[in-house]
């Protein structure tokens, strides 16, 4: 991982918590409003490849985790950036309020994946526009993949609740 | 020669129509979709069976549900199946839509799909080889020819019970029954 | 890029000159290839109910079902895997987790039904299922289904060098033959803190060796405690059945290593030694345990014999309150332990452990007192509530051959060895017999020839009546034995000891045994009187079983105590003789002769004394 | 002229897959294109949560019915990078010709779906056949047809059969063989050409601003293949080429499909003659017992369709505590389709949608 771009985060970000766990990774943890500047900023170094955004619920200690992935597709001129690197860049929310920044200014192609992130997580994303269902049919009273939304006793408690029809027909 | 031997003799001609031209829908519904490309296309050739891919439910009369179900398909299913003419044979592929398989504890699948609309048989596998197709159908031939193969007779029957059951899964259908309700 | 040429397709027309590419199927058939994943199969005798696949299989297709035809063997259950193919993916982690390797995946593919319910079935295979499965000429595809397959049609199978276990164990450290055989150091080093987890590891938690142990521990679940690296725990859940781990943990029988799902296509679990790894590594019982003796009962109970049966007993009725006084002629806890086996299997101090804990608790132990000699066994009758016999087999028996009575016999040569002077052995030593005794008997015997005799060929050579294939020790024992340079002469009776001019001991004439056992089982053995073997030794030593002595028994108790067949005392379900008041368990009581079967003995009569002493029957 | 609102999908015979999009028409042009997946959701990542780590791994693959085994090898490579397994060299080779070979019978499903699109029947049959010999390679190496369950932490699950190398080059050949009846009756087929040049253009910085990758980014002239860029496998033991080409049209983006196949085919063979003898699998913990420590990783590898990531969170548990599939047809589907459809007419719609490759299973997941 290119020394200077690490040193250079953290003199135009405070606040920024910046690890190399592996040679050609980058792990970054941001506060929620560095977000989009840290976006933009590493956007602006070459790493122009959103490869997806993602959240994970840390129930326990009250947070959401959005996690961005990043690289390059280093046909940038200028850049130093070199495609086999990913920058991880996250950010905590509180889970009672769950709200955070749209990066879709940045990168288009994060409108799905907050779309679905909101779906399934209940997050919202300031000034996407549309947060629309995108996968689900049905209404869950917790949005699916958090934690406390327990499926296998949502499959007993309602699938479970669906009868078989015409039983004694069945064996004809 | 009895009423109901000469009725019988009278629609065989008929029935063997229904036997040797099965007009799948075209309708990917599930993974258990990836063997019927091969099933269709030179190596196995299902048209030897008289089974070909028809591009609307208007014109089909066989519906082979091709894998897990999730809830946002069953909608789609329903709708497809009803508009399918009378009689129509339906044949459910693999684990999922038997007991839920591989998604028995998936919030968003369907984990008896009999219980929704009826089946008239079942093939095991996750997924059923191209063989298992064909040998699905030689028996559902088997089926019409002895009158088993009666789940539209049994969808008109339990309409109500189905209806419920859709209903309950899918909050609400926004199309009028099929059948007129009351009649249970 | 320039437009390409509208008339170049025309050249494919050669294909309608070519053969069609399709298969005439039915008419012409594919097979499936060798290892295709299809329906299971399963072999019944092989598969051990454990229930490894049911626990592996990620959709819950699996269900054990209780097949009430199936008589399981010691270690098995009678439950058998059942599949529901709504459920099924075909996935095979089954097969490749299956310990006995019985379940495998056939080539068979075709099911196909109107009813959802005959995809539920349970699989077999073709050795104990005719009707399903069935040869090539009577197999129909067009019929095919659950209930008509083809024979001989095995697909996925279980290959061991990808199997989901491990079945290789951690080898436990131990010091080489050439070292050993001159000293009587532990033989073996037990495992370290990471071996034991690693071992402990490798449990697949099935727990069918909880059923083969007589004392019924929770093994998988002390297992676990060593897997998560808290070894007190895991002494606690050991101490809820057994009173004596650091003496289990190194000469237990382990019945359940015979059992356990990874002895079948590898090495069993190493059982035993983590057990003594647990043992070893808590430093201080008592503050791992936190036991206390219950509220005091004001009963009194008294347990002859300080063994295994005996020790437990104590052990066990010292946490109902009652008050326990333990007998013993030996100068410390044990009984037979302490004389029996070798120091390098089983040190004092290991034991010592043990029964100082159980005396912490409040169990007094009179050492030293023999009943009927120190002590009267009435007095105890008048003295004490009830009366534990836990008096072990401490006399060894002798082959009665001619000039027999110039033998040695193996429990005083052990005892002796156990003190400070050492038996005196010749150059030459013959041993009699084929059991463990005798095992334990010659390795010391060579072992005090290496001392006695530095760098001079030395032979210590064993006798026995069984052939390689029946002899009783165990495999291990015997294959130590070997590694240090025991001889083994097996299928050789002793017929006569030969003496010299001056009547010392010149060796063993044998003969040539025909059957060792007779055809119900019974041993009677029989020989080839032509057939003999001169076998040279100067000493003797005949370790071919104990009995046990009831003489300290009052005639009119002795005559009450009734004996089974197999000449053991009958005692009922709680443990309680034929006189009432009077219980007893260990060797003198089961046929398994071993430790951990004294402390189920033990359990059971624990249980039965303190439900008499609180009125209820015995 | 007056908009209309067209549902396309998912019982449609223009829709490949179970998926739909909601058109704006005017005539017969698309004015606005509104993905609408979700046909197929399934919770996958839910699903794999409640599961331990060895049972997730028969799940994985079914997250994309046409090529599982891209699916595999990123969730075993999570789980090793995870784990700290090593995997042994020969199980490396395997699983690269493995992939290759899957990617080969992908596009061979590929060019069925889109030829029999377009109406080039003779293609479809032909490339349907092929696959079938592809599988045939696949069920006698892993014992399954469509999901082989084959690459799993620590190695893979078998050695190859006996004879396996033999029959594998045998079948490529006759496949390879096939390749200048394939470019005379499709690939150099006017027709064809007619029908796809210019079609569901999206240039390179388009591509790149939506989070393009596989042929529809390689389709505008761009190398980008992980398989070079962050080699994995045995990538970066056999020399290989990227194709690529510049218009980013569905003509090209076919082409680069076609000759990614033949890269393909090519790189097996080094593959197999490079390929070192010894053990495929290093033998992982007690699956009941098996807790892998705490920590994150993100691997990514190539897929048919483009690059396949998998961010993978665990806690020191059993079971992974989140898992997330960046599947290739996710922007390819939803963002880049919605805006190559704009513009171009309806009969164009399956047409542009098959050659950006959009699987719908890996999309909803």
């Amino acid at each position: 991982m290119d020394r200077a771009l690490i040193d250079s985060l953290s003199s135009t970000f405070d606040a920024l918590r910046v690890e190399v766990p592996r040679e050609d990774r980058l792990t970054v943890q941001a506060p929620r409003d560095a977000v989009m500047s840290v976006l933009s900023f590493l956007k602006g170094r070459g790493y122009d490849h959103l490869h997806m955004v993602s959240c994970v619920d840390w129930m326990e200690e009250g947070q959401f985790e959005l996690v961005y992935v990043l690289s390059a597709y280093g046909t940038g001129q200028d850049s130093a950036s070199n495609p086999g690197e990913e920058i991880i860049l996250k950010t905590r929310i509180p889970r009672e309020l769950p709200t955070v920044v749209s990066s879709i200014s940045l990168f288009k192609n994060a409108e799905p994946y907050e779309r679905e992130i909101h779906e399934l997580f209940g997050v919202r994303f300031e000034g996407h526009p549309r947060l629309t269902p995108l996968f689900l049919e049905r209404d869950y009273e917790i949005p699916p993949f958090r934690k406390d939304f327990d499926t296998r006793q949502y499959v007993e408690d309602f699938f479970g609740s669906i009868p078989p029809v015409g039983e004694e027909d069945q064996d004809v | 020669m009895d009423r109901n031997q000469l009725v019988k003799w009278l629609k065989a001609p008929a029935k063997m129509g229904h036997k040797y031209s099965l007009h799948a829908v075209y309708f990917c519904t599930g993974c258990g979709i990836i063997e019927v490309p091969p099933s269709i296309t030179a190596r196995w050739d299902a048209e030897r069976f008289g089974v070909l891919p028809t591009a609307t439910p208007r014109q089909a009369n066989l519906f082979l549900i091709t894998g897990y179900v999730s809830v946002k398909t069953l909608r789609a299913i329903i709708r497809t199946y009803e508009q399918m003419p009378e009689p129509k044979y339906t044949v459910g592929f693999g684990s999922c839509p038997i007991n839920g398989g591989m998604y028995w504890d998936s919030y968003n699948t369907i984990k008896h799909l009999d219980r929704y609309i009826p089946i008239d048989g079942w093939i095991a596998g996750c997924m059923p080889r191209p063989e298992a197709i064909f040998v699905a159908v030689t028996h559902l031939w088997t089926l019409i020819d002895k009158d088993m193969a009666d789940g539209y007779k049994r969808y008109r029957k339990h309409y109500a019970a189905y209806r419920a059951n859709q209903e309950k899964v899918l909050r609400g259908l926004d199309w009028p029954p099929l059948f007129p309700v009351e009649e249970q | 890029m320039a437009k390409p040429s509208l008339l170049g397709p025309l050249r494919v027309i050669k294909y309608l000159f070519k053969k069609p590419k399709t298969l005439r199927y039915p008419f012409e058939l594919k097979e499936p290839a060798r290892r295709y994943r299809g329906f299971h199969l399963n072999d019944w005798d092989q598969c051990t109910g454990c229930g490894n696949c049911a626990d592996i299989c990620p959709n819950d297709a699996i269900e054990m079902v209780e097949r009430p035809e199936i008589a399981p063997d010691p270690g098995e259950k009678n439950e058998r895997p059942r599949l529901d193919y709504g459920r099924c993916c075909f996935c095979g982690l089954c097969v490749d987790i299956c310990p006995p390797g019985s379940l495998r995946l056939s080539r068979d593919y075709f099911h196909i039904h109107f009813d959802t319910s005959t995809f539920v079935f349970t699989p077999r295979d073709e050795k104990t299922d005719d009707e399903t499965f069935l040869p090539a000429e009577k197999y129909s595809v067009l019929k095919a289904s659950l209930a008509h397959r083809k024979r001989d049609y095995q697909g996925f199978e279980p290959e061991i060098d990808y199997a989901l276990f491990d079945p290789d164990r951690v080898e436990m450290p131990e010091v080489p033959p050439e070292e050993r055989k001159l000293s009587f150091v532990e033989q073996m080093l037990g495992y370290d803190r990471e071996q034991a987890v690693r071992e402990a590891e490798r449990c697949l938690e099935c727990a069918l060796c909880e059923d083969a142990c007589p004392a019924h521990l929770k093994i998988s679940d002390y297992i676990e405690a060593v897997y998560e690296d808290s070894p007190e725990d895991s002494l606690r859940t050991i101490y809820e059945d057994n009173p004596i781990p650091a003496i289990c943990g190194r000469i237990c029988m382990k019945h359940c290593e015979d059992a356990c799902s990874l002895s079948i296509r590898g090495e069993p679990l190493a059982i035993r030694w983590l057990k003594r790894f647990v043992s070893d590594t808590v430093r201080n019982y008592r503050d791992a345990l936190e036991q206390s003796p219950g509220e005091p009962t004001g009963k009194r109970i008294a347990v002859i014999g300080a063994g295994p049966g005996g020790l437990s007993t104590a052990y066990f009725l010292r946490l109902l309150g009652h008050e326990v006084v333990v007998f013993d002629e030996l100068s410390g806890g044990g009984g037979m332990l302490r004389v029996g086996p070798p120091r390098y299997r089983l040190p004092e101090e290991a034991i010592d452990k043990d029964v100082e804990y159980i005396a912490s608790l409040g169990v007094d132990f009179r050492f030293q007192t023999r009943v009927g000699r120190d002590v009267e066994f009435e007095e105890l009758r008048d003295e004490f509530d009830a009366v534990f016999l836990g008096i072990g087999l401490t006399v060894s028996r002798s082959t009665r051959v001619e000039n027999a009575d110039r033998c040695q016999l193996a429990l005083p040569f052990l005892a002796k060895n156990k003190t400070e002077e050492k038996c005196e052995v010749p150059e030459e030593v013959i041993v009699i017999g084929g059991g463990n005794v005798a095992m334990d008997v010659a390795r010391e015997a060579l072992r005090l020839q290496h001392i006695r005799y530095p760098g001079k060929r030395t032979v210590t050579r064993t006798v026995s009546l069984e052939d390689w294939d029946e002899i009783p020790a165990t495999e291990e024992e015997i294959e130590e034995a070997r590694e240090e340079g025991v001889e083994f002469n097996p299928a050789w009776g002793p017929k006569r000891v030969v003496l010299d001019d001056q009547g010392n001991i010149k060796g063993l004439l044998c003969m040539k045994v025909n059957s060792v056992f007779d055809e119900e089982g019974r041993f009677a053995p029989t020989f080839h009187e032509d057939q003999e073997m001169f076998l040279e030794g100067r000493m003797i030593i005949e370790a071919i079983g104990q009995g046990a002595d009831f003489s300290f028994l009052p005639k009119e108790v002795m005559e009450r105590i009734e004996f089974t067949e197999a000449r053991k005392v009958r005692v009922n379900e709680n443990g309680m003789t034929t006189v009432p008041g009077i219980f007893a368990g260990g060797d003198i009581v089961n046929v398994n002769l071993d430790a951990v079967t004294a402390i189920a003995d033990a359990k059971a009569a624990s249980e039965g004394i303190d439900q008499w002493l609180s009125g209820g029957e015995g | 002229m007056r908009e209309l609102e067209l549902y396309f999908g998912p019982q449609h015979l223009g829709m490949v897959g179970n998926f739909s999009i909601t058109l704006k028409v005017e005539g017969d042009r698309v004015v606005k294109a509104d993905a609408n997946p979700g046909y197929l959701h399934r919770g996958f990542e839910k699903l794999m949560e409640q599961r331990s780590w060895i049972k997730n791994f028969p799940m994985v693959c079914r997250i994309n019915v046409v090529e599982p085994d891209s699916m595999e090898l990123a969730y075993a490579t999570a789980v090793e990078s995870l784990a700290g397994i090593e995997v042994p060299e020969r199980a490396q080779f395997i699983r690269s010709i493995y992939l290759e070979l899957a990617r080969v019978g992908s596009h061979l499903f590929g060019l069925w779906a889109y030829s029999n699109m377009l109406g080039f029947d003779t293609a479809a049959q032909w490339a349907m056949y092929h696959r079938d010999l592809v599988l045939d390679l696949f069920e006698e190496l892993t014992g399954g047809r469509v999901y082989h369950i084959y690459i799993w932490p620590g190695g893979v699950r078998r050695d190859f059969p006996e004879g396996f190398e033999k029959r594998l080059v045998e079948t490529l050949h006759s496949i390879g063989g096939c390749v200048p009846d394939y470019d005379a009756c499709f690939f150099d087929n006017r027709l064809f050409y007619d029908r796809a040049a210019g079609i569901g253009k999206i240039t390179r910085e388009e591509a790149m601003e939506m989070g393009g990758t596989g042929q529809a980014l390689r389709a505008t002239g761009v190398p980008y293949d992980v398989r070079k860029i962050e080699p994995y496998a045995a990538y970066d033991k056999v020399p290989w080429e990227v194709p690529t080409r510049e218009d980013g049209d569905a003509f090209s983006r076919i082409w680069v499909v076609r000759d990614e196949m033949i890269e393909s085919v090519h790189m097996i063979f080094k593959l197999l003659d490079e390929m070192p003898k010894g053990d495929v699998y290093n033998r992982i913990p007690n699956p009941f017992k098996w807790r892998i420590p705490e920590g994150e990783t993100y691997v990514r590898c190539e897929s048919s369709r483009g690059e396949l990531g998998l961010y993978l969170v665990s806690d020191g548990g059993d079971k992974p505590y989140r898992v997330h599939f960046r599947t290739p047809s996710y922007p390819h589907g939803l963002t880049i389709l919605e805006k190559a459809l704009v513009g171009e007419s309806i009969s164009d719609v399956g047409n542009i949608m098959i050659s950006l490759y959009v699987v719908a299973p890996e999309i909803d997941r």
